[in-house]
């Protein structure tokens, strides 16, 4: 069966939304999927709402727009209002519980809350939370492993970033192992 | 006493000039959030202040809306 | 308690989309104090062509009209010479006025255009994300000068009321810059010449107002401010340049 | 070992410019468009190539023009109110016979609009939009793939005929990341002025004068009748459309560049519901591809044009079908991309309406 993988990631400026994009886009492309990545901002320089359609495909992709998601990964409240009567049934919301405490309203979809940015704050980076809910989207649904994630890192974090590197792998790790244990604590 | 500084919270935008402009330091970022997610400036310490003006001049935001001078009682 | 200084009733209650800590909410302050104080805000049509400030018309509560990205003093020509009797500032970049619009700039100062032009000078294209502008400094990385402005390939800043100066048309040209409280005051000193000049029907005046861009300059608010202090004001240095007789 | 690169389509034509051997750029910063102009600001120098920002659009495609002159494989970018300015310049080139590429990353308009995708440029693009009985082949890019490999077809076809080339994009297929592979560079050391060109006589026998005055009528006539000769060998040789599940289609969605490539979700979505739909996607704009709806009129039941604008392209299908078949049409205004579902459902209703 012909996999494609429709993912929108959504937050607000700052929260490295597009970087969880590309990264995901670029993890794809070197699995030798097809791909594409089309970033959404609002108006505002800074601090306005941005979102991202991401693509990991089987075969050619035709429109590089998503109208109703399979996956969301939801980085804040206005996110989650916007992007939860879009969802698919039986699609997955991979909520940023820090910020969003409240439960999701479907019961059609799949639902994963991660404690993320408390998770990145221990690891003693806020800004790794995409990543710790980017590791969580790939462990529940293998749309590209964890290593070819890793990996891809070094694509984005380069020269005087490179430093970042071990953090962010070490976010996708936690990630990956929150969604497995937040999962089994629901089965 | 009245407040010397009137500060219009909605419209700050947190950007530390006046913070940085006032030559008796009374004013400082708070911990409240606006509806924008800026914390707005506060004057703290209504006493100290000169009425100077430095931060309404400086405020690129119209959010120090008023300055004012208390007027002292003739006895 | 005596008032001392409050936001004028010409400055809209709209918050402004511009980034934390950009200038550009002083100049429209002091436009908005001056139009107040000299009871001009309702004959008052001010131009806004493209750049930041594209905006403005939310934020300044007079008759606004939009320019195309330059053509800003040739509209406010066609209003002027039409309606003599209205007020017409033109509130223009450095992108916009220096670069795109540099004809129409030069040719309504030297026609004598009984109009107000307010140059806001930071050095960059701020809106569309921090090109290099005429007014780039040397050496300024930008991101279409990503190895730094260098003379040979880009040429030099361009200064603007310098070039007006010299020509006869302008009756009032003027520096001031907006990094600290006392440029400040200044600056809107110079502004209300140059208004008054308008006002008394004397002819062309031009201020350009030295600013910053925080964010495409990648510097806290206080950090561009010092930049101008240290590194922009030696380039484009403050004063009048250009006082006819009969200014006030 | 795939050689794939994650790229903004922006970015991509940028680079795929280069490798075909473009040789200097001139533009002027305009959003949605301006990670072109930063690109071409950072490759160019590396590869000891021109990059210079101009002072306006006008000033621009004059630059454009003057090294366009000289035989020198040269572009510009721009978005919708720049190159409005341009259209001047674009006259000028059309009839001096010099080659050039000019990308418009389409915005919402008129006058200043928004700063969304949109394809409302079609007309200007396709119809002229300067002054002056001329043409410019127009293509439209679906894919950052394909926006990469037309890059090289837009520079040969401008160096053959020696015609401006302007490639429409618009702000989505600008800003969307996707793989790209680039094709081999373009070896640039032993480039050779054209005879045609203005550089300096040199040896040449004869000097060159490059003009697009004439003030006889009788010999400006001539020079207009040159002109449209071009054209028609263009238009017999140049053609290009993509086909997509036609072979057996009963309706046939017609759509150019973003709003074609959802089209293809539109025609799958279709399928699985029963509707035997297909997709007629012209690369080339101008010359269009004007046969290919004539021989599918004989097949299909009727035509759905969708585009981002109030029907450009539909006039040109029209005009293709002559009367033939129905011809429909749905799009969206301001900057606003159609999504594949409100396409299907447009679709569904005309289907059902008409069987």
């Amino acid at each position: 069966m012909i996999m494609e993988k429709q993912v929108i990631i959504s937050g607000f400026g700052g929260q490295g939304v597009m970087l969880a994009g590309e990264l995901l886009a670029e993890a794809g492309k070197t699995e030798d999927k097809f791909v594409t990545f089309l970033p959404s901002y609002g108006p505002e320089m800074r601090g306005g709402t941005a979102y991202c359609d991401v693509i990991v495909s089987d075969k050619a992709i035709a429109s590089p727009v998503i109208s109703f998601p399979w996956a969301a990964i939801i980085l804040n409240l206005p996110s989650l209002n916007k992007f939860e009567p879009l969802m698919k049934k039986g699609g997955i919301i991979i909520l940023n519980k820090t910020v969003i405490p409240q439960d999701v309203k479907r019961k059609d979809v799949r639902v994963c809350k991660i404690d993320a940015q408390t998770i990145a704050e221990e690891l003693g980076n806020e800004k790794v939370t995409n990543l710790i809910l980017l590791g969580a989207y790939a462990e529940l649904e293998k749309t590209v492993s964890i290593e070819t994630l890793k990996k891809s890192l070094k694509v984005f974090l380069t020269g005087r970033k490179e430093k970042l590197i071990q953090i962010n792998e070490k976010a996708l790790d936690i990630g990956a192992e929150a969604a497995k244990k937040y999962m089994a604590s629901r089965a | 006493m009245e407040t010397r500084v009137i500060v219009n919270e909605e419209r700050c935008k947190s950007c530390n000039l006046c913070v940085e402009v006032c030559p008796k330091k009374v004013l400082r970022i708070s911990d409240r959030l606006n509806p924008k997610g800026y914390r707005p400036v506060e004057l703290f310490d209504n006493e100290a202040c000169i009425s100077c003006g430095f931060c309404y001049l400086i405020c690129p935001d119209a959010a120090i809306v008023e300055v004012r001078r208390p007027v002292k009682a003739k006895a | 308690m005596k008032t001392l200084y409050k936001v004028p009733g010409a400055v809209t209650d709209c918050p402004t989309t511009y980034c934390p800590g950009c200038p550009h909410g002083v100049a429209h302050r002091i436009i908005g104090e001056l139009l107040d104080e000299m009871q001009l805000t309702r004959k008052t049509v001010i131009v806004w062509p493209v750049g930041c400030s594209v905006f403005g018309y939310y934020f300044i509560d007079t008759d606004a009209v939009e320019a195309a990205h330059g053509r800003a003093c040739a509209m406010a020509t066609g209003i002027k010479r039409t309606h003599p009797e209205s007020f017409v500032i033109t509130y223009q970049g450095d992108g916009d006025l220096a670069s795109i619009g540099i004809a129409e700039t030069i040719h309504a100062a030297a026609r004598g255009e009984r109009i107000c032009v307010i140059y806001v000078n930071n050095g960059n294209y701020g809106m569309t994300g921090g090109q290099m502008a005429p007014t780039t400094l040397l050496g300024q990385v930008t991101t279409t000068s990503p190895y730094g402005r260098e003379a040979h390939a880009n040429g030099f800043p361009l200064k603007v009321p310098e070039m007006l100066a010299v020509i006869d048309g302008p009756v009032y040209i003027a520096r001031a810059s907006l990094d600290s409280p006392k440029h400040i005051i200044q600056a809107k000193k110079f502004i209300k010449k140059a208004f008054k000049v308008q006002v008394n029907d004397l002819g062309f005046s031009l201020v350009e107002l030295i600013s910053s861009c925080p964010t495409n300059w990648k510097m806290t608010p206080e950090e561009s401010l010092e930049r101008i202090r240290k590194q922009v004001l030696p380039v484009f240095p403050i004063g009048e340049l250009k006082v006819d007789e009969g200014v006030a | 070992m795939s050689e794939k690169v994650l790229m903004k389509g922006a970015e991509a034509i940028a680079e795929s410019a280069i490798r075909a051997g473009c040789m200097a750029f001139f533009g002027y910063p305009i959003t949605p468009q301006n990670e072109t102009p930063e690109y071409f600001s950072r490759r160019m120098p590396q590869v000891g190539r021109v990059f210079l920002q101009a002072e306006s659009e006008v000033a621009a495609i004059n630059m454009v023009y003057g090294a366009a002159c000289t035989g020198t494989r040269v572009i510009t970018t721009s978005s919708s109110p720049g190159i409005s300015l341009m259209q001047e310049g674009f006259s000028y080139i059309a009839n001096s016979n010099v080659p050039c590429v000019v990308v418009n990353v389409m915005r919402g308009g008129p006058g200043l609009g928004d700063i969304a995708p949109a394809q409302a440029d079609y007309n200007q693009a396709t119809k002229g939009g300067g002054h002056g009985d001329y043409h410019s082949i127009v293509i439209a890019p679906h894919t950052v793939q394909e926006a990469a490999d037309l890059m090289f077809k837009a520079f040969g076809l401008a160096d053959k005929y020696r015609i401006m080339v302007v490639m429409l994009m618009d702000g989505l297929m600008g800003q969307m990341m996707e793989p790209v592979e680039f094709r081999e560079w373009v070896d640039v050391k032993n480039n050779k002025i054209p005879v045609w060109a203005t550089a300096g006589q040199g040896k040449r026998a004869r000097r060159n004068i490059i003009t697009s005055l004439e003030i006889l009528a009788e010999g400006l006539e001539k020079m207009d009748i040159a002109l449209q000769e071009k054209y028609t060998e263009i238009k017999s040789s140049e053609v290009c459309c993509e086909e997509y599940m036609m072979d057996d289609a009963e309706y046939a969605i017609t759509a150019f560049g973003t709003v074609a490539r959802i089209s293809k979700t539109v025609v799958d979505l279709a399928r699985e519901r029963g509707i035997k739909a297909g997709l007629i996607r012209p690369v080339t704009v101008w010359p269009f591809p004007e046969m290919v709806f004539k021989k599918r009129a004989e097949q299909v039941r009727f035509f759905f044009d969708v585009e981002m604008n109030e029907g450009q392209m539909l006039l040109d299908v029209r005009l293709s079908v002559n009367g033939k078949k129905p011809v429909y049409y749905y799009g969206r205004l301001g900057g606003i991309v159609p999504s594949a579902e409100e396409m299907l459902d447009e679709l569904e209703k005309l289907v059902g309406g008409k069987k």
